[in-house]
Protein backbone atom coordinates (compact mmCIF):
# COMPACT_ATOMS: atom_id res chain seq x y z
CA UNK A 1 0.00 0.00 0.00
CA UNK A 2 2.31 2.83 0.92
CA UNK A 3 5.24 3.11 -0.42
CA UNK A 4 8.34 1.77 2.11
CA UNK A 5 11.24 1.62 0.86
CA UNK A 6 13.97 4.70 1.58
CA UNK A 7 16.09 6.04 -1.03
CA UNK A 8 18.96 8.40 -0.69
CA UNK A 9 21.37 10.33 -3.31
CA UNK A 10 24.46 10.72 -1.64
CA UNK A 11 27.58 11.90 -3.47
CA UNK A 12 30.57 14.42 -3.80
CA UNK A 13 30.55 16.34 -6.99
CA UNK A 14 33.23 18.14 -9.05
CA UNK A 15 30.42 19.97 -11.04
CA UNK A 16 27.96 22.36 -10.00
CA UNK A 17 24.99 21.10 -7.84
CA UNK A 18 21.46 20.60 -9.95
CA UNK A 19 18.37 21.52 -7.26
CA UNK A 20 16.57 20.03 -10.45
CA UNK A 21 17.77 16.98 -10.04
CA UNK A 22 17.21 16.72 -6.34
CA UNK A 23 13.40 18.30 -6.59
CA UNK A 24 12.84 15.53 -9.08
CA UNK A 25 14.52 12.85 -7.12
CA UNK A 26 13.18 13.81 -3.64
CA UNK A 27 9.37 13.68 -5.35
CA UNK A 28 7.61 10.49 -4.12
CA UNK A 29 3.63 9.91 -3.83
CA UNK A 30 4.59 9.31 0.15
CA UNK A 31 5.46 12.64 0.46
CA UNK A 32 3.51 15.49 1.71
CA UNK A 33 6.47 17.91 2.54
CA UNK A 34 9.88 18.34 0.77
CA UNK A 35 12.73 20.48 2.79
CA UNK A 36 15.67 21.71 0.57
CA UNK A 37 18.37 23.58 2.39
CA UNK A 38 20.96 25.11 -0.11
CA UNK A 39 24.13 25.99 1.10
CA UNK A 40 25.33 29.27 -1.24
CA UNK A 41 28.45 30.88 -1.12
CA UNK A 42 28.21 34.22 0.30
CA UNK A 43 30.12 37.45 -0.89
CA UNK A 44 30.28 39.13 2.68
CA UNK A 45 30.70 38.76 6.15
CA UNK A 46 31.59 41.07 8.61
CA UNK A 47 32.63 43.63 6.29
CA UNK A 48 35.26 41.10 4.45
CA UNK A 49 34.83 40.17 1.27
CA UNK A 50 34.94 36.69 -0.45
CA UNK A 51 35.92 36.15 -3.73
CA UNK A 52 35.72 32.29 -3.51
CA UNK A 53 35.24 29.13 -1.82
CA UNK A 54 36.90 25.89 -1.75
CA UNK A 55 36.59 22.84 -0.69
CA UNK A 56 38.70 19.47 0.15
CA UNK A 57 37.59 16.36 1.46
CA UNK A 58 38.85 13.02 2.37
CA UNK A 59 36.39 11.59 0.28
CA UNK A 60 35.79 7.92 0.90
CA UNK A 61 34.82 8.66 4.94
CA UNK A 62 33.37 11.66 3.83
CA UNK A 63 30.67 9.43 1.39
CA UNK A 64 30.32 7.07 5.05
CA UNK A 65 29.72 9.77 7.25
CA UNK A 66 27.06 10.75 4.94
CA UNK A 67 25.52 7.63 4.96
CA UNK A 68 25.83 7.12 9.11
CA UNK A 69 23.85 10.65 8.98
CA UNK A 70 20.68 9.25 6.98
CA UNK A 71 20.71 6.34 8.80
CA UNK A 72 19.95 8.21 12.01
CA UNK A 73 17.67 10.44 10.27
CA UNK A 74 15.78 7.76 9.06
CA UNK A 75 15.97 6.16 12.04
CA UNK A 76 14.36 8.92 13.87
CA UNK A 77 11.74 10.57 11.37
CA UNK A 78 9.70 8.87 8.66
CA UNK A 79 12.41 10.06 5.92
CA UNK A 80 11.26 8.35 2.26
CA UNK A 81 13.50 10.42 0.08
CA UNK A 82 17.25 11.53 1.23
CA UNK A 83 19.60 13.87 -0.90
CA UNK A 84 23.19 14.83 0.19
CA UNK A 85 25.19 16.37 -2.09
CA UNK A 86 28.32 18.36 -0.99
CA UNK A 87 30.44 20.06 -4.36
CA UNK A 88 33.77 20.20 -3.85
CA UNK A 89 36.87 22.40 -5.63
CA UNK A 90 36.24 25.70 -5.98
CA UNK A 91 32.51 27.45 -5.51
CA UNK A 92 31.91 31.09 -6.41
CA UNK A 93 30.04 33.74 -5.30
CA UNK A 94 26.19 32.47 -4.65
CA UNK A 95 26.30 29.35 -6.42
CA UNK A 96 25.72 26.21 -3.94
CA UNK A 97 28.22 24.12 -2.22
CA UNK A 98 26.07 21.69 -0.03
CA UNK A 99 22.18 20.45 -0.37
CA UNK A 100 20.28 18.45 1.67
CA UNK A 101 17.07 17.50 1.18
CA UNK A 102 14.59 15.39 2.70
CA UNK A 103 10.56 14.14 1.73
CA UNK A 104 8.74 13.08 4.54
CA UNK A 105 4.63 12.63 5.41
CA UNK A 106 4.49 15.50 7.01
CA UNK A 107 6.27 19.36 7.03
CA UNK A 108 7.83 19.30 10.47
CA UNK A 109 9.28 16.10 9.99
CA UNK A 110 10.82 17.51 6.73
CA UNK A 111 12.31 20.65 8.60
CA UNK A 112 13.92 18.12 11.82
CA UNK A 113 15.54 16.11 9.35
CA UNK A 114 16.85 18.45 6.93
CA UNK A 115 18.39 20.90 10.10
CA UNK A 116 19.63 17.84 11.97
CA UNK A 117 21.19 16.54 8.51
CA UNK A 118 22.70 19.95 8.02
CA UNK A 119 24.04 20.71 11.25
CA UNK A 120 25.52 17.18 11.73
CA UNK A 121 27.19 17.58 8.57
CA UNK A 122 28.83 21.04 9.38
CA UNK A 123 30.29 18.79 12.37
CA UNK A 124 31.04 15.06 11.35
CA UNK A 125 31.52 15.17 7.64
CA UNK A 126 35.55 15.83 6.30
CA UNK A 127 35.05 18.24 4.44
CA UNK A 128 37.27 21.70 4.68
CA UNK A 129 36.71 25.00 3.61
CA UNK A 130 39.42 27.36 2.33
CA UNK A 131 38.51 30.95 2.20
CA UNK A 132 39.64 33.56 -0.62
CA UNK A 133 39.37 36.69 0.46
CA UNK A 134 39.42 40.28 -2.00
CA UNK A 135 42.52 41.59 -0.09
CA UNK A 136 44.46 38.48 -1.17
CA UNK A 137 44.34 36.71 2.09
CA UNK A 138 43.60 32.80 1.75
CA UNK A 139 42.79 31.11 4.81
CA UNK A 140 41.46 27.15 5.96
CA UNK A 141 38.72 27.78 8.15
CA UNK A 142 37.75 25.97 11.10
CA UNK A 143 34.64 24.84 12.44
CA UNK A 144 33.73 25.30 16.18
CA UNK A 145 33.11 21.56 17.29
CA UNK A 146 35.65 18.20 16.83
CA UNK A 147 33.72 15.76 15.27
CA UNK A 148 31.85 12.79 17.86
CA UNK A 149 32.70 9.06 17.17
CA UNK A 150 29.57 7.27 16.56
CA UNK A 151 28.38 5.83 19.81
CA UNK A 152 29.67 8.20 22.78
CA UNK B 1 56.32 -6.38 20.06
CA UNK B 2 57.85 -5.62 16.64
CA UNK B 3 57.98 -2.13 14.99
CA UNK B 4 54.43 -0.51 13.60
CA UNK B 5 54.24 1.71 10.78
CA UNK B 6 51.74 4.33 10.64
CA UNK B 7 50.89 6.31 7.61
CA UNK B 8 48.61 9.26 8.46
CA UNK B 9 46.56 11.18 6.15
CA UNK B 10 46.62 15.24 6.74
CA UNK B 11 43.89 17.18 5.12
CA UNK B 12 43.41 21.30 5.48
CA UNK B 13 45.55 22.90 7.70
CA UNK B 14 47.68 20.55 9.30
CA UNK B 15 48.27 19.73 5.05
CA UNK B 16 49.02 22.81 4.37
CA UNK B 17 51.15 23.49 7.13
CA UNK B 18 53.28 20.33 6.95
CA UNK B 19 53.31 20.86 3.06
CA UNK B 20 52.64 16.73 2.31
CA UNK B 21 49.55 14.97 2.43
CA UNK B 22 50.66 12.46 4.49
CA UNK B 23 53.83 11.59 7.26
CA UNK B 24 54.56 8.28 8.33
CA UNK B 25 54.97 7.38 11.98
CA UNK B 26 57.06 4.11 13.48
CA UNK B 27 56.63 2.88 17.24
CA UNK B 28 57.56 -0.55 18.93
CA UNK B 29 54.51 -0.52 21.19
CA UNK B 30 51.36 -1.21 21.22
CA UNK B 31 49.99 3.01 21.30
CA UNK B 32 45.95 4.22 21.30
CA UNK B 33 44.98 6.91 19.00
CA UNK B 34 45.54 10.34 21.15
CA UNK B 35 49.49 8.68 21.63
CA UNK B 36 49.86 9.16 18.17
CA UNK B 37 48.58 12.40 17.87
CA UNK B 38 50.95 13.57 20.33
CA UNK B 39 54.09 11.54 18.99
CA UNK B 40 52.95 13.37 15.67
CA UNK B 41 52.46 16.83 17.22
CA UNK B 42 56.42 15.10 18.95
CA UNK B 43 58.32 14.88 15.55
CA UNK B 44 56.00 17.46 13.40
CA UNK B 45 56.22 20.55 15.87
CA UNK B 46 54.02 22.82 13.29
CA UNK B 47 51.51 19.99 14.03
CA UNK B 48 51.91 20.88 18.20
CA UNK B 49 49.30 24.20 17.85
CA UNK B 50 46.57 21.77 16.96
CA UNK B 51 47.03 19.06 19.24
CA UNK B 52 43.98 20.06 21.01
CA UNK B 53 41.63 20.26 17.96
CA UNK B 54 42.77 17.15 16.78
CA UNK B 55 40.26 13.87 16.28
CA UNK B 56 42.10 10.79 14.50
CA UNK B 57 39.69 8.35 11.98
CA UNK B 58 40.83 5.04 11.52
CA UNK B 59 39.60 3.24 8.87
CA UNK B 60 36.94 5.92 8.28
CA UNK B 61 35.36 6.47 10.98
CA UNK B 62 36.14 8.66 14.63
CA UNK B 63 37.02 7.08 17.20
CA UNK B 64 38.21 7.64 20.92
CA UNK B 65 41.78 8.66 21.98
CA UNK B 66 41.70 5.69 24.02
CA UNK B 67 41.25 3.59 21.33
CA UNK B 68 43.81 1.22 20.75
CA UNK B 69 45.26 1.16 16.83
CA UNK B 70 46.68 -2.23 14.89
CA UNK B 71 49.02 -2.43 12.25
CA UNK B 72 47.25 -1.87 8.97
CA UNK B 73 44.92 0.57 10.30
CA UNK B 74 44.15 3.50 7.87
CA UNK B 75 44.73 6.72 9.40
CA UNK B 76 43.94 10.16 9.47
CA UNK B 77 44.02 13.86 11.74
CA UNK B 78 40.88 15.03 11.54
CA UNK B 79 40.74 18.97 12.67
CA UNK B 80 37.60 20.41 13.02
CA UNK B 81 35.84 20.28 9.39
CA UNK B 82 33.83 23.40 7.45
CA UNK B 83 31.97 22.20 4.88
CA UNK B 84 28.12 23.40 3.98
CA UNK C 1 28.13 47.30 0.00
CA UNK C 2 26.64 44.07 1.18
CA UNK C 3 23.30 44.48 -1.17
CA UNK C 4 20.29 45.35 0.77
CA UNK C 5 17.62 45.33 -1.00
CA UNK C 6 15.27 42.36 -0.28
CA UNK C 7 13.37 41.04 -3.42
CA UNK C 8 10.05 38.87 -3.06
CA UNK C 9 8.53 36.29 -5.67
CA UNK C 10 4.25 36.36 -4.66
CA UNK C 11 2.11 34.34 -6.74
CA UNK C 12 -0.99 32.38 -7.30
CA UNK C 13 -0.33 29.85 -10.23
CA UNK C 14 -2.79 28.19 -12.50
CA UNK C 15 -0.09 26.16 -13.95
CA UNK C 16 2.46 23.57 -12.16
CA UNK C 17 5.05 25.18 -9.36
CA UNK C 18 8.58 25.57 -10.94
CA UNK C 19 11.43 24.87 -8.29
CA UNK C 20 14.15 25.87 -10.90
CA UNK C 21 13.13 29.47 -11.38
CA UNK C 22 12.30 29.80 -7.86
CA UNK C 23 15.93 28.67 -6.89
CA UNK C 24 17.59 31.49 -9.37
CA UNK C 25 14.84 33.74 -8.15
CA UNK C 26 16.21 33.25 -4.58
CA UNK C 27 20.53 32.80 -5.66
CA UNK C 28 22.01 35.88 -4.14
CA UNK C 29 25.61 37.37 -3.36
CA UNK C 30 23.97 38.08 0.25
CA UNK C 31 22.91 34.57 1.20
CA UNK C 32 24.87 31.69 3.08
CA UNK C 33 21.36 29.56 3.18
CA UNK C 34 18.65 29.39 1.07
CA UNK C 35 15.54 27.28 2.71
CA UNK C 36 13.04 25.67 0.67
CA UNK C 37 10.00 23.93 1.40
CA UNK C 38 7.68 22.25 -1.25
CA UNK C 39 4.29 20.62 0.03
CA UNK C 40 3.31 18.08 -2.40
CA UNK C 41 -0.07 16.00 -3.14
CA UNK C 42 0.54 13.04 -0.55
CA UNK C 43 -1.41 9.22 -1.92
CA UNK C 44 -1.86 7.62 1.58
CA UNK C 45 -3.53 9.29 4.75
CA UNK C 46 -4.24 7.33 7.32
CA UNK C 47 -5.24 4.35 5.35
CA UNK C 48 -7.07 6.51 2.68
CA UNK C 49 -5.95 6.73 -0.62
CA UNK C 50 -6.20 10.46 -2.42
CA UNK C 51 -6.75 11.16 -6.09
CA UNK C 52 -5.97 14.37 -6.53
CA UNK C 53 -6.38 17.90 -4.08
CA UNK C 54 -8.08 21.02 -5.73
CA UNK C 55 -7.17 24.03 -4.41
CA UNK C 56 -9.48 27.83 -4.56
CA UNK C 57 -8.76 31.04 -3.13
CA UNK C 58 -10.57 34.30 -2.21
CA UNK C 59 -7.65 35.28 -4.59
CA UNK C 60 -7.24 39.56 -3.87
CA UNK C 61 -6.89 38.64 -0.45
CA UNK C 62 -4.65 35.44 -0.39
CA UNK C 63 -2.30 37.80 -2.05
CA UNK C 64 -2.44 40.58 0.20
CA UNK C 65 -2.29 38.00 3.35
CA UNK C 66 1.02 36.79 1.43
CA UNK C 67 2.88 39.86 1.29
CA UNK C 68 2.00 40.65 4.91
CA UNK C 69 3.43 37.46 6.46
CA UNK C 70 7.14 38.12 4.22
CA UNK C 71 6.66 41.99 5.40
CA UNK C 72 6.10 39.67 9.08
CA UNK C 73 9.51 37.92 7.81
CA UNK C 74 11.53 40.50 6.88
CA UNK C 75 11.32 42.27 10.18
CA UNK C 76 12.21 39.13 12.15
CA UNK C 77 14.81 37.79 10.51
CA UNK C 78 17.40 39.29 7.41
CA UNK C 79 15.75 38.05 4.83
CA UNK C 80 16.77 38.87 1.34
CA UNK C 81 14.60 37.03 -0.98
CA UNK C 82 11.30 35.45 -0.27
CA UNK C 83 9.19 33.41 -2.79
CA UNK C 84 5.41 32.23 -1.60
CA UNK C 85 4.12 30.25 -4.89
CA UNK C 86 1.04 28.45 -4.33
CA UNK C 87 -0.91 26.70 -7.23
CA UNK C 88 -4.99 26.32 -8.02
CA UNK C 89 -7.01 24.17 -9.09
CA UNK C 90 -6.18 20.49 -8.56
CA UNK C 91 -3.12 19.33 -8.12
CA UNK C 92 -2.32 15.97 -8.75
CA UNK C 93 -0.17 13.25 -6.55
CA UNK C 94 3.54 14.44 -5.41
CA UNK C 95 3.40 17.55 -7.56
CA UNK C 96 3.59 20.87 -5.65
CA UNK C 97 1.16 22.48 -4.37
CA UNK C 98 2.84 25.38 -2.35
CA UNK C 99 6.47 26.52 -2.35
CA UNK C 100 8.23 28.60 0.06
CA UNK C 101 12.02 29.46 -0.11
CA UNK C 102 13.88 32.28 1.47
CA UNK C 103 17.67 33.69 1.23
CA UNK C 104 19.58 34.44 4.37
CA UNK C 105 23.00 35.39 5.48
CA UNK C 106 22.97 31.81 7.67
CA UNK C 107 20.82 29.04 7.78
CA UNK C 108 19.42 29.21 11.50
CA UNK C 109 17.40 32.05 10.14
CA UNK C 110 16.81 30.80 6.64
CA UNK C 111 15.22 27.19 8.50
CA UNK C 112 13.10 29.48 10.63
CA UNK C 113 11.89 32.23 8.12
CA UNK C 114 10.48 29.55 5.97
CA UNK C 115 8.79 27.38 8.57
CA UNK C 116 7.25 30.32 10.42
CA UNK C 117 5.71 31.13 6.84
CA UNK C 118 4.72 28.21 5.68
CA UNK C 119 2.21 27.49 9.16
CA UNK C 120 1.34 30.98 8.94
CA UNK C 121 0.28 30.34 5.44
CA UNK C 122 -1.23 27.53 6.50
CA UNK C 123 -3.87 29.52 9.37
CA UNK C 124 -3.83 32.88 7.73
CA UNK C 125 -4.10 32.63 3.62
CA UNK C 126 -7.87 32.07 2.27
CA UNK C 127 -7.05 28.70 0.26
CA UNK C 128 -9.13 25.92 1.00
CA UNK C 129 -8.00 22.07 -0.13
CA UNK C 130 -11.03 19.56 -1.64
CA UNK C 131 -9.56 15.99 -1.65
CA UNK C 132 -10.60 13.27 -3.73
CA UNK C 133 -10.50 10.05 -2.15
CA UNK C 134 -10.60 6.84 -3.88
CA UNK C 135 -13.77 5.86 -2.40
CA UNK C 136 -15.48 8.81 -4.27
CA UNK C 137 -15.61 10.72 -1.31
CA UNK C 138 -15.06 14.45 -2.21
CA UNK C 139 -14.80 16.75 0.76
CA UNK C 140 -13.71 20.27 2.00
CA UNK C 141 -10.78 19.92 4.40
CA UNK C 142 -10.89 22.22 7.01
CA UNK C 143 -7.60 23.61 8.78
CA UNK C 144 -7.76 23.39 12.98
CA UNK C 145 -7.00 27.10 13.14
CA UNK C 146 -9.28 30.33 12.64
CA UNK C 147 -7.46 33.03 10.91
CA UNK C 148 -5.95 35.73 13.53
CA UNK C 149 -6.95 39.61 12.48
CA UNK C 150 -3.58 41.56 12.55
CA UNK C 151 -2.36 43.32 15.67
CA UNK C 152 -4.65 41.25 17.71
CA UNK D 1 -29.93 54.93 8.99
CA UNK D 2 -31.21 54.11 5.69
CA UNK D 3 -30.63 50.00 4.64
CA UNK D 4 -27.40 49.00 4.22
CA UNK D 5 -27.29 45.98 2.12
CA UNK D 6 -24.29 43.69 1.90
CA UNK D 7 -22.83 41.68 -0.43
CA UNK D 8 -20.76 38.59 1.30
CA UNK D 9 -18.58 36.35 -0.78
CA UNK D 10 -18.44 32.96 0.18
CA UNK D 11 -15.69 29.82 0.14
CA UNK D 12 -15.44 26.55 0.93
CA UNK D 13 -17.60 24.50 1.95
CA UNK D 14 -20.01 27.87 3.07
CA UNK D 15 -20.20 27.86 -1.05
CA UNK D 16 -20.89 24.53 -1.19
CA UNK D 17 -23.55 24.45 1.08
CA UNK D 18 -25.35 27.46 -0.48
CA UNK D 19 -24.66 26.45 -4.08
CA UNK D 20 -24.00 30.06 -4.47
CA UNK D 21 -20.45 32.12 -4.04
CA UNK D 22 -22.28 34.91 -2.55
CA UNK D 23 -24.98 36.39 -0.48
CA UNK D 24 -26.88 39.24 -0.09
CA UNK D 25 -28.24 41.09 3.67
CA UNK D 26 -29.78 43.77 4.87
CA UNK D 27 -30.18 45.68 7.29
CA UNK D 28 -31.97 49.30 8.76
CA UNK D 29 -29.27 49.25 11.80
CA UNK D 30 -25.79 49.44 12.48
CA UNK D 31 -23.85 46.36 12.25
CA UNK D 32 -20.95 44.63 13.68
CA UNK D 33 -18.79 41.78 11.94
CA UNK D 34 -20.13 39.54 14.27
CA UNK D 35 -23.67 40.73 13.72
CA UNK D 36 -23.33 40.19 10.13
CA UNK D 37 -22.42 37.00 10.60
CA UNK D 38 -25.62 35.76 13.04
CA UNK D 39 -27.63 37.33 10.61
CA UNK D 40 -26.31 35.32 7.55
CA UNK D 41 -27.22 32.10 9.66
CA UNK D 42 -30.77 33.39 10.83
CA UNK D 43 -31.27 33.64 7.21
CA UNK D 44 -29.36 30.75 5.47
CA UNK D 45 -29.85 28.08 8.01
CA UNK D 46 -27.33 26.00 6.39
CA UNK D 47 -24.65 27.94 7.58
CA UNK D 48 -25.15 27.90 11.12
CA UNK D 49 -23.64 24.72 12.13
CA UNK D 50 -19.94 26.84 10.97
CA UNK D 51 -21.05 30.15 12.71
CA UNK D 52 -18.03 29.25 15.43
CA UNK D 53 -15.35 28.91 12.75
CA UNK D 54 -16.20 31.61 10.85
CA UNK D 55 -13.83 34.40 10.67
CA UNK D 56 -15.25 37.79 8.69
CA UNK D 57 -12.84 39.68 6.18
CA UNK D 58 -13.69 43.33 5.14
CA UNK D 59 -11.80 44.95 2.66
CA UNK D 60 -9.33 42.02 2.16
CA UNK D 61 -8.41 41.91 5.97
CA UNK D 62 -9.56 39.66 8.68
CA UNK D 63 -11.30 41.98 11.50
CA UNK D 64 -12.98 41.02 15.02
CA UNK D 65 -16.20 40.49 15.88
CA UNK D 66 -16.45 43.48 17.36
CA UNK D 67 -15.78 45.80 13.89
CA UNK D 68 -18.38 47.28 13.22
CA UNK D 69 -19.18 47.69 9.40
CA UNK D 70 -19.44 50.38 6.71
CA UNK D 71 -21.77 50.19 3.79
CA UNK D 72 -19.72 49.60 0.53
CA UNK D 73 -17.31 47.19 2.15
CA UNK D 74 -16.03 44.40 0.58
CA UNK D 75 -17.09 41.25 2.57
CA UNK D 76 -16.54 37.46 2.92
CA UNK D 77 -16.82 34.86 5.06
CA UNK D 78 -13.87 32.71 5.77
CA UNK D 79 -13.77 29.11 7.42
CA UNK D 80 -10.72 27.79 8.65
CA UNK D 81 -8.29 27.78 5.34
CA UNK D 82 -6.69 24.41 3.92
CA UNK D 83 -3.90 25.69 2.10
CA UNK D 84 -0.67 24.45 1.51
Amino acid sequence: MAENSNQRWINLLQEPVDITSAYRFLQTPAAGGISIFVGTTRQWTDGQETISLAYESYEPMALKEMHRLVDLAENHWPVHRTCLLHRLGKVPIAEASVLIGVATPHRPEAFKASRFLIDQLKIQVPIWKRELFSDGQEIWIQGANLPDPPNS
Amino acid sequence: MPTSSFKIRLFSVLKSKLKVASIELKTTEEITAGGLMDLACEQYPPMAPYRSIMRLAVNQKYVQDSNRLQDGDEIAIITPVSGG
